[in-house]
């Protein structure tokens, strides 16, 4: 395979795409553009024939790997089948072709799909309504944030700025709070990633906004003190927000509404088969209680009778638009089509069997990690590598590169950050019982090259198109885009 | 069984019993009585794939599709190659996770990082990361990076002639914090230098231009990066990507950012999302750069390769103090736009930038020579202008829209305070003359 | 420049001076003048993608689709799962050919193994091809291999509930050569064996029959292998195999060999191709199968590999000795079969066709219930029956046309010797509830 | 990579797919058949669930190379780019779910595509009209020799059954011959490949046929002689057959149909760029001047005024149907959409640019395999690796597998018989420059290493999934099917 980039393939005067020719004789010139409004130096784009373009990117897709190649246990990323129809509704011209200004009168099949998500949305978190315009995770913690401000300023209560987030959260969390304009005060957990309930205690006060929780948590265990935090940071006059991550573990058996739940963030990239395409585009939607629903953010889509429209008029107190249209529409239309297709039952069952799935990893993997752990987990859990460093100087990146080699994405390694040399396993319910005997066997296998071997760890990967990268020197001298001087 | 859930009853037994379980049930034992959902959930019954899609299929169909459109304001009707769809559609790259691994991940990052180029490349600028959600919240991203710059500043002026969608994004995210947002005015549909230094001060972080403006008009910036830079501020450009294969780009303005939304580079319009927004910089923002960048470094036997790089910036290791939140991004649609401009390349992007103009320069003469309409203002236009009609431009529209065509966007639907006679129009390569001929016969009858 | 033709000028310039020419035209010097073509192909001028694919959208369109349809005859409207097309657009299979290079086709290969492996379990039999062109030239392929068995015969015989174009095929197969085709007659629209032993002789080296047979009505074929093999002649039966999921299957009615189309397994109906021929026989007749075969083998290294195998009975090596001519067959169409049958599994296969068999029935029953309708035989049937209409039953289907239902094919449109009154219906698990009752009114309605 | 045969991946009670609940009610029972008719062993299919599917057939993709992934220079197969817009065109609803008996009134797009793809391959030919039925080259070959006999049955010389075949022939050529009732009498051939002139006048007698012939030859030559080739056939009463495998050489420069042919088979899956699916589906036209048109298959499509019909009234002598409906109509449509696209300039280029690359790769590799040979050949040519047998012990075979080390899929070897240890190679017009010098590179790399270290050759290939597979195992003891037992 060439490893070369598409700018090193081009040579001038190759095209891979042609136009009509011009329907405006003559018209296709400069000449329109005052000089002064005009590019002066052109922007160095390769040159390359259709095939050159397609191998080029065939090509790279073989040196990546994906779900469709195998098992994915990325803990915290809930790496589930991606159903192929779901790729073919959203080419759908009616879809596809359909313009964010266009109408409402003209949009009718796509407003009655999203306002039918949105009602099925809070019917699996128990809540009231909500907004699909957040495009990720992230972007939905960040809404979230707006509207618990909007919730105090409307109350006078503009001196609460407070959020509590465990240390185990997810990084945007804190992130998020911070620049929506909260202060962030980390909160201590148990080892097993429980809140710290004293040291919770010590924080409400006025100040308080509110919390940011997962549940089950970042270690995979369900909070079972949820009611009791809901009820106190209540009565401190705080609002709680669900960062539904982690909601696969309990679709169909608990939702965040009914644990106290005032605002929650689903990604609909994990716990709703969208695929997550190299990164993104994933959504982000959030959906409230009552208490915040007066603030969230407009166009709304409301039913009248079997007509939809866009409203902004009922939300006087809205904090406005997040996105610049309404969201990541083709990824909101594939959880539509997972939805249907799984309906209640099926969606409860996918729940159990992540939860199945964990749990019979867990009690595999334990014992070959730490004393052996029997409690009960929820979709993921959390082994530490700490005595594989300590005997045998194998870290929990040694481990997941000598995966690599071995033809299976890694987990998540060093995260939470409360847990040294993490490894976050999350199997997700489309994984069969042979892809995780198949996982333990493999780890067990590099458990005993890492006694007998431990270079060979060190060495790993061999396999792939590259070995270990130097981070430390992508960082330190970066090197960002190519230039043709090198 | 269900076709995505591989389990079966068998299996689910064997593995309770390895658990040490009796039923399935039990694995949610530690769920609390009183949150345990007692109830099914509320949701139709499941369907096969063929029911699902024939269902989807048949709502598609409510959605009322033109073949001829000349909606613009930040999403467009272009020619999108079929191979950019082949590509994405390969299984390696959309059902791949963000490049953590990067050994395993070479594909998506190499084509990142020439994403990452070809952004430099066409805003004149030295560094981009590897997408952003949208253009507008671009808008966001590149005032924080600002504001981060300067810390000691909180005000962010941003152009009249701002997209209202980009402005309301600002609004909301700077909501309830201690920035100040301020519009610089543009009477004349277009921006002004007097207008941008009476608000500037040195409290101004930055200020936030768009060109093409959202009435079509390419700005005339002459002064104004002298002036911001004088005063300590940076220079903040949103831009349709695809005029600046023609037009002066971001860098040549003297702008610090670059900012603007890849959806015209090969992305269908998908009811406005997913796009990809874009950003890029000079070399001394980089470190304040949002979201994810791929660098290049070496392997250990000292090969080229691509990894996630300067992630000292992002969340996971900066928590609250992270230059931004953003964690995934568009990186498909990014995929998507670099496999588009790879196929165009320069020549084939200058001429579908030309031809877009030089359409939009034909429909507009023909337009205004009509009795009544006049352009909305003076300045040279890409492929979008605005123009003023004798009657509220939803009326015109709707007239419109009975003949096949979709006219243009009436700017009241974007700002409620804007006039209602005021109708911006797009004009891409995919439109032929027959359809600006009767596009201007439709709106001929319409208004006369 | 062409986008499928990468030289640029300075390429081809070079080129040429490399290889000491000029002119490009020099590259033709070796093409006698009166040969040499001076003037320009009569072809319209080349269109952009765009254009291009614009046109035949356009074209497609001047089709008329139903989404109610109840033809059959060979082609049939059955569900296609969304994964199989997802498969067969992999690059590395579309773009792929005959993998003569095994080493570096192990995955067609073995997907081919795999579909051997699928027909054989589907047949009964204990071999199987990689495909052939289509069900009906399956007949052709099978009959030679009967021939070739027993050099010394030359009469094929075949039933008349054939389909009419197998039968037309199978004509100009063999017209010029010595071999006697004899159709065996079927006075009541199923097979009978009293007519076969009529016709059977010691010339006779084999008997092609067809169940469902193209009436629909599954063939009793009690005694036959054991009359055919009495007389040393070979067995060969045509089944669409979706119905072999419940039905008795060819190697269980004692067939030599069975053949068939795939069509129903995942391939749309393209207005008649690409399908894909299957064939499948007894053991003994290994070294006398038509076209490709994978075989398993062994690497240098004792692992498993999958390479084509016994090509002594393929051309370029038998030339004109070889047992068929087939060369290129229709793999890609065979992958897509696999995938379907990987889907489905045994369970969901059955599930369709007792689906299918369960609607026909449920159709069969309401429209013979009409007055001045009946069925045409007495046999059971899978999916598709015929009916004997008051009328003639193009006109009937004309009619029904009108409420945008495709009623059936007109038995007459197959062999234009045949009765004008019947109509040949299909019936698939696609077809809903209502559609059946929808058809039902339609033909009352139509008949009255 | 996971190793495994579908079945062996199997679980009993798995599913990939699933149907919508029956709509009759209590029907879905086996009871309608008598238990004659019942099938009584089911048949072994395997079970798995949707992803499980996906990833074992992604898997295989990944062990197999095609066009898209690099260079494919297969002498006399025509490997060219196969244009990304005609695999959408075809699954337009208009033209996948159009049934084959629907009336021709309701078929109109689809009639009219195929009316015009005729005229325009007559254009390209040269010849009068034709039929689009037969399914592959091969299937051409013998219609084409159908009309022969038809033409000779109809003037009552059906004593012609002598039909001459060069020896450099593709062996489809005698098989199709052989199979359709013919005498097959092989030509012998001068070293370029050139018909043996005298060798034919022996042969010019009354029991002639005709002769198949392919021009550019099977070594790439132009048939320089081929029309007094065809006066000499034609004088003696016979027919002349033209194989179309090399027609991508001389499209828009010369035509069968002025050299004299009679008959024309066109390999769609070459020449128009269809996609040849790891072995097909393709399609095999065939076109005729006005001595064989009488006898061409029903049905026909005939033109009147603006709409098209099936017609076989006209056509009291046609040889009748070769194919089951109407061939293979989505890959004629791809066909159409190509040809659009090219246009006559485009398509001239084309023929030009392949001839211009095969030179461009002769000049370079010639000089390593034999002695310098500096005349023109058209779309490809045939080496010799008989020297590097005889000296370094190197055959083609060895050289074909280490170019697969290399990514690079090999030439055909060993065909044409006529050329000991032959590799034959075909470049097509749409490689870039690069790829040519890459691949002469890569040749002189193979090479020095057949000097220098001749059992690395022997060994390769290393880096494919399997090396070397035992054919004549294979062969032997054939296993040809899965079985449980194994
Ligand atoms: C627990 C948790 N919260 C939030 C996020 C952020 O989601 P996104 O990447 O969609 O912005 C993630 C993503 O990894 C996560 O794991
Ligand atoms: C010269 C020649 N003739 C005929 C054929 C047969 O074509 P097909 O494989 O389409 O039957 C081929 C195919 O390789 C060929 O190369």
């Amino acid at each position: 395979m060439k490893d070369t980039l598409i700018f090193e393939e081009s040579r001038e005067g190759r095209r891979g795409f042609t136009l009509p020719a011009a329907g405006i004789s003559g018209g296709a010139k400069e000449d329109f553009l005052p000089k002064a409004y005009r590019r002066s130096t052109p922007a160095a784009l390769p040159e390359l024939s259709e095939v050159e373009v397609v191998r080029h990117f065939t090509g790279l897709s073989m040196k990546n790997y994906g779900i469709d190649l195998g098992f994915y246990p990325l803990g915290s990323c809930t790496m589930k089948y991606n159903p192929k129809v779901n790729e073919d509704v959203v080419l759908l011209p009616g879809f596809a072709e359909l313009h964010p200004l266009q109408t409402a009168e003209t949009a009718q099949g796509t407003l009655e799909l999203l306002h039918g998500l949105i009602t099925d949305l809070c019917g699996i978190t128990g809540m009231r309504w909500g907004t699909l315009q957040p495009f990720a995770g992230a972007h939905g913690e960040f809404t979230a944030m707006k509207l618990f401000r909007a919730y105090f300023d409307h109350r006078k209560d503009d001196h609460r700025k407070k959020i509590l987030i465990p240390d185990s959260a997810h990084g945007t969390n804190p992130a998020s709070a911070h620049l929506a304009g909260f202060q962030v005060v980390e909160l201590p957990s148990d080892p097993e990633g429980y809140v710290d309930l004293e040291a919770l205690e010590e924080h409400l006060d006025d100040t308080l906004a509110g919390i940011m929780l997962t549940n089950p948590n970042t270690l995979g265990r369900f909070e079972k003190d949820i009611r009791l935090i809901a009820r106190k940071i209540h009565q401190a006059g705080g609002l709680l927000y669900y960062d539904g991550a982690n909601m696969n573990a309990i679709l169909g058996h608990a939702r965040p509404g009914d644990m106290g739940f005032d605002a929650v963030h689903l990604n609909i990239h994990k716990t709703f088969s969208t695929p997550h395409g190299g990164g993104g585009p994933g959504s982000g939607p959030v959906l409230v209680g009552e208490s915040l629903e007066p603030y969230l953010p407009v166009p709304d889509i409301r039913r009248d009778g079997d007509t939809f429209r866009w409203a902004s008029e009922h939300r006087p107190r809205s904090i406005g638009r997040v996105s610049g249209f309404y969201g990541n529409i083709a990824v909101l239309l594939r959880a539509v089509c997972y939805l249907r297709m799984m309906g209640s039952e099926g969606l409860k069952a996918a729940g159990t069997l992540a939860v199945l799935n964990a749990n019979y990893l867990k009690r595999h993997l334990t014992s070959l990690f730490d004393s052996p752990d029997k409690s009960l987990c929820k979709h993921e859990f959390v082994l530490s590598a700490k005595t594989w460093k300590e005997k045998h100087g194998i870290t929990a990146l040694d481990i997941a590169k000598a995966l690599l080699d071995r033809g299976i994405h890694p987990p998540t390694i060093y995260f939470p950050l409360t847990v040294p040399e993490a490894l976050m396993i999350e199997p997700t319910e489309t994984e069969s019982r042979e892809t995780l005997d198949s996982f333990v066997d493999t780890l067990k296998d590099i458990l005993t090259t890492a006694k007998k071997d431990p270079e060979a760890l060190h060495r790993a990967p061999e396999k792939m198109p590259v070995s270990r990268i130097d981070e430390v020197r992508a960082a330190k001298t970066p090197i960002l885009r190519w230039r043709k001087e090198r | 069984m269900h076709p995505f859930l591989p389990h079966t009853d068998r299996d689910i037994q064997e593995m309770l019993d390895f658990c040490g379980l009796q039923k399935p049930e039990e694995l949610f034992a530690d769920i609390p009585e009183d949150v345990l959902l007692k109830k099914n959930l509320p949701l139709a019954d499941g369907l096969s794939e063929f029911e699902a899609f024939r269902l989807l299929e048949k709502t598609a169909a409510k959605n009322r599709i033109e073949s001829v459109c000349f909606l613009g304001c930040g999403s467009y009707d272009h020619i999108i190659p079929r191979t950019v769809n082949r590509i994405t559609s390969l299984p390696q790259f959309y059902t791949a996770y963000t490049p953590y691994q990067a050994e395993m991940s070479q594909g998506f990052l190499q084509a990142m990082f020439e994403f990452q180029t070809m952004i430099c490349e066409l805003t004149s600028l030295e560094v981009s990361n590897a997408s952003l959600y949208d253009g507008h919240t671009a808008s966001c991203e590149a005032a924080v990076m600002a504001l981060q710059a300067c810390r000691d500043r909180n005000k962010v002026l941003y152009a009249e002639t701002l997209h209202p969608f980009t402005k309301q994004v600002l609004r909301t995210h700077f909501y309830g914090t201690d920035v100040v947002l301020k519009e610089v005015q543009a009477p004349s549909g277009c921006f002004s230098l007097a207008a941008l230094e009476e608000e500037l001060d040195d409290d101004t972080a930055c200020f936030i231009g768009q060109s093409p403006n959202i009435f079509g008009f390419l700005e005339d910036y002459t002064g104004c990066a002298e002036a911001l830079h004088a005063r300590g501020a940076f220079f903040i450009i949103s831009s349709n990507p695809l005029s600046l294969a023609v037009t002066r780009s971001q860098g040549e303005w003297g702008a610090d950012i670059g900012i603007g939304d890849t959806q015209v580079f090969g992305l269908p319009r998908f009811f406005g999302g997913p796009s990809c927004g874009y950003i890029a910089a000079t070399e001394k923002l980089t470190r304040k750069m949002p979201g994810r960048i791929v660098g290049q470094s070496v392997d250990t036997k000292g090969r080229r390769a691509f990894i996630l790089t300067l992630q000292a910036r992002e969340q996971h290791i900066k928590r609250h103090r992270a230059t931004s939140n953003i964690c995934s991004n568009q990186a498909l649609a990014a995929l998507a736009s670099t496999v588009y401009l790879s196929l165009l390349g320069p020549e084939g992007l200058k001429e579908t930038a030309l031809q877009n103009m030089a359409a939009a320069r034909y429909l507009y003469d023909r337009l205004t020579a009509l009795p009544g309409i006049t352009g909305y203002a003076g300045n040279p236009f890409f492929n979008e202008f605005t123009l003023q009609l004798p009657k509220p431009a939803e009326q015109v529209a709707a007239e419109i829209l009975k003949r096949g065509i979709l006219a243009g966007v009436p700017y009241k639907t974007l700002d409620s305070r804007g006039s209602e006679n005021l109708l911006v129009v797009a004009v891409t390569e995919k439109r032929t003359r027959d359809e600006l001929e009767a596009y201007a016969e439709a709106l001929q009858e319409v208004t006369a």
